[in-house]
């Protein structure tokens, strides 16, 4: 048993490598100021990340808990502390807090199963942890199809990743989209959720989805559409959260807290709580 | 009272308005809320006008007023203040409000009547000048004078100052109603005294927003206090600083607009006086500047956006008023 | 039972040798919790403005300080450790609210500043003799006139009366007189009495449950009880239950001071995000503020509402928009 | 602030760009001393001066907080000095109010080429506040070190 912390106290980590995915994604590599990982977490669970002035935040692990060494965070700059981050050089120390969540269900219900992934733009971040897992733990799962689509060619985060060893992998089958035509592209061009749609999927998969929500609505009305069952469906949901540890309030939906019992939901729960997200 | 009501369902009846924007009876008969009303059952069933109807209506007519269809609202004098001064500032859509100016003899206040030692009340009648509570500790009586609320006290003006049509008799403006009597007496303290005294009042804020939510003057979209991007959004008052700059700015924010209508103080848990700092500009305005009543009418510049080329200079701050030292 | 005349209050406070809170009357006349020292009275109101929860959950307390040079962070932690404290003259509702706070706090993880101030805390509550007509603790089993808390008291016309209910309390008060019970029992028969007349005290929640969670949320009649909501705070602060916060930092020129304090979800920020707003209007604020405390807080808490019955709200609040119409109006049959 | 035992007060001068921070400029050209207790900004026009920013400075460690503008008359943008004049009495008078020392703000008319004045008024605003001693009624004890 650890040492007791204060929950809302952080602890400091240092950001190694920053890496630019996109115009406006960079994945940023923390360790612990030891330079080991700060701690280990299940797929689908978030980290709070702050830089003392500016703010804190809630981003999802990136990383498989498979890597050993550190966590990566995939971030889009979109406000103030992501800003922050962007702006950012190697070697600044940030604080961090976590893990936070319930994570996917990657040793119960998705064993043995075949897995669908759905992602859109950086909703591949969370995603990108359970697809790692997956591959670090092949015998345990069947199927993998991946289905990512993104504005343009150059906004597909992990491109290099998708391309050189996803793609590669034995039971691995990719299929990215882009929303335009691009002249370099020579790929499939249209929507997530039609795409999905055409690629037509057997009912009895297991589904995780992550992307904006005008991508999710219209895929699971596709998925709905092809015959899935909400049980077969999982997807995250983000709420502005300021403890993580489920007492501020905020976050919370219907009887459940984002921070705590999510973010990671399946439909069928979903159905069950006021739609406030 | 019972006109009010009638005049209500009139002017949904005859179709001149499709809604009513009045008061709604509660569990007891002091908690009235604002409420808007569109048809005559509801308005059989729950509008009422009686001296507890203190909420000032005018600042719910900013969203009201932009709805369709033609809304009719019961303005008291004061709230006829507020309402003109927000017609200046193009913030309501006049065509689509139908003003009903309704007489006041000054409103009661529960927690008056509480202040007087009477627990539990229950409910209330008139009988001459007094107030008769049934409470669950049997009955108590209370002057009517003693039931007023703080504002109604030295009630300015029972002058509605724009109506469409009027129910009852219009008043006038009451120069003599000392308003500024207790503004003066502050003035009259030394600094010590009265930096005391309002570290006393404002060290009970909570910071709730009350005051300025509940304010017809505080119409901004978006408040200066709730603005994180520039660094001045401040929740809690971490100390007396916080307390200070909070009520400085919120009053000055509203000098020159405020109609003195006493809504701030009314609604404040703590019963921090919040209309002695919003009285104080007025009598400088006053003072200073020239007699002005903001929402008296739809025409004069206000004090703080006109000038005149021999003002006063900000140094006659040294010499006025109090002896200062 | 232990006795102990009025007179001899101070003495014994004194004696405790620890600090006491009480809630005494401050100079505007309202009643608040203050650290008792020669002097100052214990109130002859009800209740105060702010509740008891402020000792316990303070309106803004700094969490942890962080020093910036370059790209190096100091995390300063200033964990001030408790000393044992007693809050005296707690009513039934407000104890009753501590046990409704621990729940959010001292679950799993535990708050440890809440934890170090509430572990270091002896409660004497103080049984009601005279209830307003805002009461309706009794809507919640909550028995005003036998409180809980460590130590239980009566006041009568001249003495105090103490009952120790836990070992904490025992302790306290080991040191006075025994006194006769009849007069206490006179006393809660008398309250009781009212308390059975209270307005909202028969206030029917059947219906406020998990089960009827969506049938509640989705209720048309939200959109008439909200919309006079200004979408303040006062509810909020003034409830001894309510409990979100805020996370903020303060930057001194020479550190960043990462405080809490006291949030409302009636403000329109409270679920602001660049992302979004998913609670759009005050509707879906005030909706929330309610089903909090009537549907989902029991549904996650075995039952327990989120509300005690204390008034404070009926009183406070600018348009007298109060759980009690809330419930009346969404809620069971039984209102009549 | 207190330096070897004796207060040395922090003065924040709030200097309008075509007048006042000119006059500034012509203090120090002609070598005309006033206190380096005095920090200035430069305010486009005197009339920018919103009330928080006098305030945010008290709460930041200031003791006396100045304004300076463009005669009335002068102004560059013809008459934003005038309604800085009404704005800045009634907050003194707030101030003054809630019984904050009134002698702790003050505000200066000094043109570009009133040099002599600035560094005069400077000195003398210093002096008075000095003689305050440090602020304390309108402070953040968060920012003190």
């Amino acid at each position: 048993m650890a040492e007791y912390r204060e929950p809302l106290i952080p602890m400091l980590g240092v950001v190694t490598a920053i890496r630019t995915d996109t115009p406006d994604v960079k994945t940023f590599t923390v360790t612990g100021l030891d330079g080991k990982k700060p701690f280990v977490h299940i797929p689908g669970q978030c980290a709070m990340l702050s830089i003392p002035g500016v703010g804190e935040a809630l981003f999802s692990i990136t990383s498989s808990p498979t890597k050993e060494d550190a966590l990566e965070f995939s971030i889009k700059k979109c406000g103030c502390v992501t800003d922050w981050l962007h702006a950012m050089e190697p070697g600044q120390q940030i604080t961090i807090r976590g893990p936070y969540g319930s994570g996917f269900p990657v040793d119960t219900d998705f064993r043995g199963k075949d897995l669908v992934f759905v992602a859109g733009g950086i909703g591949l971040a969370p995603l990108h942890s359970v697809i790692n897992y997956v591959r670090a733990n092949r015998a345990n799962y069947g199927k993998v199809d991946i289905v990512y689509g993104s504005r343009s060619m150059q906004d597909l985060v992990d491109f290099d990743e998708i391309l050189n060893e996803w793609s590669k992998e034995e039971g691995i089958t990719v299929h990215l989209t882009i929303d335009r035509e691009q002249p370099e592209w020579k790929g499939h061009v249209g929507f997530v959720p039609n795409y999905v749609k055409e690629l037509g999927f057997d009912t009895s998969r297991t589904v995780v989805m992550c992307g904006p929500p005008i991508m999710i609505k219209f895929t699971l009305a596709g998925l709905m559409e092809l015959g899935f069952d909400k049980s077969n469906i999982y997807t995250t949901l983000e709420m502005k959260m300021k403890c993580a540890l489920g007492k501020c309030g905020r976050c919370n939906i219907g009887t459940k807290y984002i921070c705590k019992d999510g973010p990671v939901f399946r439909l069928d729960q979903l159905d069950e709580l006021p739609d406030e997200y | 009272m019972q006109e009010v009501k009638q005049k209500a369902i009139e002017l949904l009846q005859s179709g001149k308005v499709q809604r009513v924007l009045g008061w709604k009876t509660g569990e007891f008969f002091y908690d009235l809320t604002p409420a808007v009303f569109e048809t005559v059952e509801e308005i059989k069933k729950d509008f009422v006008f009686s001296p507890f109807c203190g909420a000032n209506l005018s600042k719910y007519l900013i969203a009201e007023s932009r709805k369709e269809g033609k809304i009719a609202a019961f303005l008291k004098p004061c709230d006829s203040y507020s309402f003109v001064q927000l017609l200046k500032e193009h913030r309501i859509v006049r065509e689509n409000v139908h003003v009903v100016g309704v007489q006041c003899n000054g409103m009661c206040d529960i927690e008056a009547i509480k202040a007087q030692g009477v627990k539990g009340v229950t409910a209330v009648r008139q009988e001459g000048e007094t107030l008769v509570c049934e409470t669950l500790y049997g009955e108590k009586s209370v002057p009517y004078a003693a039931a007023l609320s703080e504002r109604c006290k030295t009630c300015k003006s029972k002058k509605i100052v724009l109506f469409d049509e009027l129910l009852g008799e219009n008043g006038e403006d009451d120069p003599d109603c000392g308003r500024f009597d207790l503004v003066s007496k502050l003035e009259a303290m030394t600094a010590e005294e009265r930096f005391a005294f309002w570290q006393q009042e404002l060290s009970r804020c909570i910071r709730c927003n009350a005051c300025r939510n509940v304010c017809p003057a505080c119409s901004c979209e978006k408040c200066v206090f709730d603005n994180d991007t520039l660094g001045t959004a401040n929740k809690a008052a971490a100390n007396s600083f916080e307390e200070q700059n909070f009520h400085i700015i919120r009053a000055f924010h509203v000098a020159g607009r405020c109609t003195d209508c006493g809504e701030c103080s009314r609604v404040c848990p703590q019963h921090i006086p919040l209309h002695l700092l919003n009285r104080k500009f007025i009598k400088d305005t006053n003072e200073l500047y020239g007699e002005y009543q903001a929402g008296a009418d739809l025409e004069t510049r206000p004090p703080l956006v006109d000038f005149t080329q021999d003002d006063c200079e900000p140094s006659v701050v040294y010499t006025r008023g109090g002896n200062g030292k | 039972m232990k006795k102990l005349p009025i007179t001899e209050l101070d003495s014994f406070l004194k004696s405790l040798n620890m600090p006491v809170y009480l809630p005494s009357d401050d100079p505007s006349g309202q009643a608040k919790f203050t650290r008792w020292a020669e002097g100052v009275q214990l109130t002859q109101q009800l209740n105060t403005v702010r509740s008891a929860k402020d000792l316990f959950f303070p309106q803004m307390e700094n969490l942890v300080d962080f020093k910036v040079q370059d790209q190096k962070i100091e995390i300063i932690e200033h964990r001030n450790v408790s000393e044992n404290f007693v809050i005296f003259g707690v009513r039934a509702c407000d104890a009753a609210a501590f046990e409704i706070l621990d729940r959010v706090f001292l679950s799993d993880p535990v708050d440890g500043y809440y934890k170090e101030r509430r572990d270091h805390a002896l409660i004497v509550t103080m049984a009601c003799s005279a209830p307003e007509e805002t009461c309706f603790c009794t809507a919640f089993g909550i028995d005003a006139a036998d409180p809980k808390g460590d130590v239980t008291a009566w006041k009568t016309e001249d003495s105090f009366f103490f009952r120790a209910n836990t070992g904490k309390g025992e302790k306290l008060i080991a040191g006075l007189a025994d006194g006769d019970e009849s007069a206490v029992q006179a006393q809660q028969a008398q309250t009781r009495e009212i308390l059975s007349k209270l307005p909202n005290g028969k206030l029917d929640l059947t219906g406020f449950d998990g089960a009827h969670m969506m049938e509640k949320f989705n209720d048309s009649r939200w959109k008439e009880l909200s919309e006079a909501c200004l979408g303040c705070g006062t509810c909020t602060f003034v409830c001894p239950t309510c409990q979100c916060y805020d996370v903020r930092e303060f930057n001194t020129g020479d550190t960043i001071q990462r405080f809490r304090c006291w949030d409302s979800c009636m403000y329109s920020d409270f679920t602001k995000m660049s992302a979004g707003q998913p609670r759009p209007t005050q509707l879906e604020r005030f909706r929330q503020r309610f089903m909090h405390k009537l549907v989902y807080f029991p549904d996650n808490n075995d039952g327990v509402y989120g509300c005690v019955g204390c008034g404070r709200c009926l009183q406070k609040c600018p348009i007298h928009m109060n759980i009690v119409k809330v419930a009346k109006t969404i809620g069971g049959e039984g209102n009549g | 602030m207190q330096v070897n035992g004796e207060f040395k007060p922090k003065i924040v001068a709030f200097c309008c760009n075509w007048c006042s921070y000119a006059g500034a400029d012509l203090a120090g050209n002609n070598r005309l001393n006033y206190p380096a207790e005095v920090k200035i900004i430069r305010i486009p026009c005197s009339c920018r001066l919103n009330p928080m920013f006098i305030l945010r400075a008290f709460q930041r460690g200031a003791d006396g907080v100045i304004l300076c503008g463009c005669h009335p008359g002068d102004c560059h943008y013809t008459t934003g000095n005038y309604y800085a004049r009404r704005r800045m009495t009634l907050l003194f008078s707030m101030l003054d109010y809630l019984g904050i020392e009134r002698e702790r703000t003050r505000v200066e008319w000094v043109s570009a080429a009133e040099g002599a004045k600035f560094a005069a008024t400077m000195n003398d605003f210093v002096q008075t506040v000095t003689k305050l001693g440090e602020n304390r009624r309108l402070e953040d004890l968060r920012c003190k070190k």
